[in-house]
């Protein structure tokens, strides 16, 4: 009797976003994808390439430079039977449909008494440390937790940023897909024959009995660097990749309070109003007694981001700035 | 302003010239109710009546099958009767009624109706311009014969999502009808004051796209434009915009004190009273009788009271249903499936 | 000898804001209004009613409804040596205007290397209560907060919406003002010789030792009635009105705490990334061991505002909602 | 595309016409300069080179005098120079130095200098252009005889912000000048995929603002209609719309692999490469000789290669100014006083 084995391959996280694009045109006529040079150019960021050939002008549809107008045309062809995938090409140039999101995709739902869904998903790129200065280097994912009636995912693996995509095709409702721009050059396996993904539930990336590290995105992967070098102090966290950002997964981060009673929030946005605020007014609302010290967390410096990389370096959260942050939980126990 | 028209023409049946006046007659109505239960408060928020207007929705809306598609503003009663939402689901929608167009959650400036494909009511100005533009995209990547007319304001035009959605439309060659309802002003400010070139007309052709300047105020002439613009859209040529030039005769909303225009200046428009002006065409052309129009009238007015009866004893929705549509359930996911 | 006495007068918050504007015309030659119907139509809550008259339509200007283009136009004429008021009609129509805000106004300043300061203030209405339904009942300038290189002020009161302006068109950067709409109506009282109103601290509207309540703007007399119902049940609150809520005024916040040691968040924003997140966050981590209890909040349901009056006062916080949260805080015992 | 002009107007000095080639050539070399410090990693982030479209701003700046305000793009290092800034300065820019003109802080996108009054780089495609005309309505309000000259692409035309700020500026009769650089291409989108109406020069009837289309490649006809176009700005009779014609010679940004246009496209475009054009018309009016191109080439670089060493020698901002200029302090306060 054969072992069933999960047979993966190896491609870059654009390539693994691409293939994610790819097979959802194959499997759904309604499909198609719409934005600023995804067909031509093969999207900015290359993750789109070679689409146009395969699916055609139709169904690979370069925009004119009009967010607003192309993600309004996304909602309203969602409302009138297709599954339009709308790409912005960063989330830097989302503010500009940000009306749409808010008024009209994330609303009309409710607003109708539930006769017109929105079965849109809109991805764009976000988050810095490309040295692309203050109007490029956005994270402000967090902005759209606060909008109810829209999802918001964060794929930070290759298998998440290749099959969140269908699930969310399958989603009667609009969500939105964060991926993080600097993941795109970075090499990971994905299976051949994919598993369904969820868009419910974050992840343990890391078991863990001392710490609690929450993060998503961009940096989850300095948060598992500092994690194996605590681990070497002696310190075992675990570490939490939310890949939803809302509906957040209150279980899984509760879960492992109750069990560590200690908790680093990493976050990329701008500290004041970040996503991790709010993970931090839940675990206070729901879980303050099993708290042995305050939650901290590490974000982004309030700055506008500047071009030197040795100043963006230090406005965004480094992995000795998490490891400090854990060693704090500690007192001067740890240090 | 183009000349206004004065006589019939002969093609001009009386059953449809009945129709034209009496669906004019239930807009009108219909808003005057709306307005008496405002000051009642029974009817609450932003209220903005199409009084004045009333040509445009009803001149424009025949030229429409039932699959075509309606995307509209917060000045919307009109087109919601034109297009045939019920007047007793529309009145309990003004009264914030669960039996309500929109469950009540809506009200004035948000009516939505699945069935007549009636894809709101936007209170953002110029927000349900690009809607418009995907719903045709749509429609065309699948294959249906189906147009979609977007209505909006001549303030809307200073909009960028106007222009964006302007070129999209053009550029794709897809079947909307831009229905610009041009009456003059946009809350206090006059056209002139907003558009350094006040001709709306003369936007389209900076989009390569057909454009024409129309008298909203003349039902027939609406009913004529729109013919000819939804034949040239059904027919995959693109989109078309039509400037209706037409007044409204009451306030922006209820609130509105009306500082910036002179009375005599409404005066002068409510001349062309779209009502008055046809009903007394129909007469010179032996079309109309004083007894019909009366039993229109009396027949209008009588589907507006009872539609007030019906709403007044309509229910509130549940509190507990508020946080329901916030995402779709199982009732969401039935309508779903035809579209 | 003459005790000095301050006279006042009484008008509306709407009579305030537009003294206010008045005020600093008449004072700073470079200082005018721009926006949608504020010269003949007076404003679309008569704040501005008779100012074109006064000052004229050079001063005075009514702009077509093109809120990205003139905020930004704003945002041009302060870098160029004037003192513009821009008014956006209400926070509805402000995410048109965003990426002006986000990528200009606040952000030109540092990313010019001190060069470019952007001395605006944008006044908007914001707030729900109105049964005015889902896309014109938003409270959302805690998004607002969450962007570093602007200011945010919710004037709560007639004495600060008058003054706050006048602080602002000092300041060299650009400020936000936020009026809650559900106000313009009230009357209230405002000295006839103002003393300058300063844009920094938050104001302890009550004074308590039992409890802190913590809001601002359109809340605050939810909230001051709220304590005075508890304050008859023998449980004395302290009310906070955070006046200014980008910076926040930590200390005061903090201060209070430190006396009372259990709080309560009073927000209009919807729950989920609210500005409420942000000061539980920020006790959390500066007063976590002076609180008895966990902090709790008070915010909008996560639903877009419905237009029925019942079902809106359903979504919206509420007195009894602000009453009960602080006897939860106390458990049973005095409930 | 308008055709090349092939000859030199008899009133051109000789000593005009070597600034001009000497500006283009600096721009050139510059950004030569950029791109290989950017494969040594020296310059990171993006880069967007001006090659092929130095004639716009060279012939452009000339008719601006210095009170005047210029708004730009992230595709700015022409203009930058040939507005004045020190190359220097924006050599230390591009290497993130805290002797940049921006302090290092902007780079490439973002080139700011307050003594030029030069608002900026904005990476933002339509961002800049509001800002233009708020610098424009300040001049206008303070009575300043001043005009700001705004720059950006064909792309930035399907953009709303771009009509908005059209209305805007020709509804008040602002002074500034719309100068729009269509190379053709928005990243890898035609112009063709992206504007229902090509000819961009059409769209300023919409707003009953002049509009000309000129030969971006042709640093003199450039020059005529900046001239043509400013002064008719600073009579006060409003704005202006210039849509250039250009091309860019390289990739849209270091990281294109260009499979958007046929090389066959470029290299037809390369013919009219605005610096070898207009060398050799020089050449053939007996205004130049070799010897005088080589020497003014080589004194671009020359200044190129000066502006390297001095980059390099410059300082990193220290990581403790993070956050300083957040909001204003004394520094940025003492210059407000001077705008
Ligand atoms: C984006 C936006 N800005 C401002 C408003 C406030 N507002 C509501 S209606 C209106 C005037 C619109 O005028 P127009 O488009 O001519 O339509 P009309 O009301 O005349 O039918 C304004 C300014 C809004 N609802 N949305
Ligand atoms: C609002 C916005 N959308 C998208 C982008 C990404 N982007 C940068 S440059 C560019 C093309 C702009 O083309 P054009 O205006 O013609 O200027 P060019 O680069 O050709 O000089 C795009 C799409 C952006 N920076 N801003
Ligand atoms: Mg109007
Ligand atoms: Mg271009």
């Amino acid at each position: 009797m054969a072992v069933a084995e999960t047979r993966s391959m190896r491609m870059t996280f654009r390539q693994a976003a691409g293939q994610g694009i790819r097979e959802a045109l194959e499997r759904d006529d309604r499909v198609f994808l719409m934005g600023e040079d995804v067909g031509r150019y093969g999207g900015c960021f290359a993750v789109s390439m070679g689409l146009l050939d395969e699916f055609g002008p139709q169904r690979i549809r370069d925009t004119p430079l009009s967010e607003s107008g192309f993600v309004g045309a996304g909602i309203g062809a969602a409302m009138a039977g297709m599954r339009p995938i709308v790409e912005i090409m960063t989330v830097n140039f989302s503010m500009l449909a940000l009306d749409q999101i808010l008024n009209n995709a994330a609303t009309i739902l409710h607003m109708s008494g539930g006769q017109f869904n929105v079965p849109i998903v809109i991805r764009m790129a976000t988050g810095g440390g490309r040295q692309l200065a203050a109007q490029h280097s956005h994270s402000l994912e967090g902005w759209y937790t606060h909008i109810p009636g829209i999802k918001v995912l964060a794929p930070a693996t290759h298998e998440d940023v290749r099959g969140m995509l269908w699930t969310a095709l399958q989603d009667p409702d609009p969500v939105l897909i964060f991926e993080y721009a600097g993941l795109y050059a970075v090499e990971g396996d994905v299976p051949v024959d994919p598993e369904p993904v969820n868009i419910e539930h974050a992840a343990i990336r890391r078991p863990g009995s001392d710490a609690t590290l929450i993060t998503y995105g961009g940096t989850l992967a300095k948060t598992l660097t500092a994690a194996e070098e605590l681990a070497g102090q002696g310190i075992e966290c675990e570490v939490i990749d939310l890949r939803v950002l809302r509906p957040l997964d209150d279980a899984t981060i509760l879960g492992s309070i109750r069990k560590t009673h200690r908790a680093v929030i990493v976050d990329e946005g701008w500290r004041t109003g970040s996503l991790s605020a709010e993970i931090m007014a839940r675990i206070m609302e729901q879980a303050f007694y099993e708290l042995d010290v305050p939650v901290a967390r590490v974000c982004s410096k309030e700055v506008p981001m500047p071009y030197p990389r040795h100043l963006e370096e230090a406005a965004l959260p480094q992995t000795e700035d998490i490891v400090r942050a854990v060693h704090n939980l500690f007192g001067d126990r740890n240090v | 302003m183009t000349a206004h028209q004065t006589t019939i023409p002969e093609t001009l049946g009386k059953e449809h010239g009945h129709l034209m006046l009496s669906e004019m007659l239930r807009i009108r109505h219909f808003e005057e109710k709306c307005a008496e239960l405002y000051t009642l408060t029974k009817v609450r928020g932003f209220v903005h009546l199409y009084i004045g207007e009333e040509a445009i929705a009803v001149g424009a809306m025949g030229s429409l099958s039932p699959e075509d598609s309606i995307v509209s503003t917060y000045r919307e009663h009109g087109h919601a009767l034109a297009r045939g939402i019920g007047m007793n689901a529309l009145m309990a929608e003004m009264l914030g009624k669960v039996e309500g167009c929109a469950r009540g959650r809506g009200g004035s400036m948000h009516i939505f109706d699945r069935e007549t494909r009636f894809y709101g009511g936007n209170a953002i100005v110029g927000g349900g311009i690009p809607l418009a533009v995907g719903i045709a995209l749509a429609d065309k990547m699948r294959g249906l014969p189906r147009v979609t007319a977007c209505f909006f304001g001549d303030g809307a035009v200073a909009e960028g999502e106007f222009h964006e959605s302007m070129n999209l439309a053009s550029l794709w060659q897809l079947p909307v009808l831009f229905y610009c309802e041009n009456n003059q002003y946009a809350m206090g400010t006059a056209i002139e004051r907003a558009q350094a070139e006040p001709e709306l007309v003369n936007k389209a052709s900076g989009y390569r796209m057909p454009g024409e300047a129309v008298d909203g105020m003349d039902v027939l002439a609406v009913e004529e434009a729109s013919k000819r613009a939804t034949e040239y859209v059904r027919s995959g040529k693109g989109p078309y915009f039509v400037e209706f030039r037409t007044y409204r005769f009451r306030a922006h909303s209820m609130y509105d004190p009306e500082l910036y225009r002179e009375k005599a200046e409404v005066e002068a428009w409510k001349r062309y009273c779209p009502i008055e002006t046809f009903s007394a065409r129909l007469r010179e052309a032996g079309l109309l009788t004083d007894q019909e129009y009366t039993e229109i009238d009396a027949t209008a007015l009588a589907e507006v009271d009872a539609s007030v009866g019906y709403a007044e004893a309509c229910e509130w929705e549940p509190v507990e249903d508020l946080t329901r549509f916030v995402y779709s359930d199982q009732t969401t996911l039935e309508k779903q499936e035809v579209s």
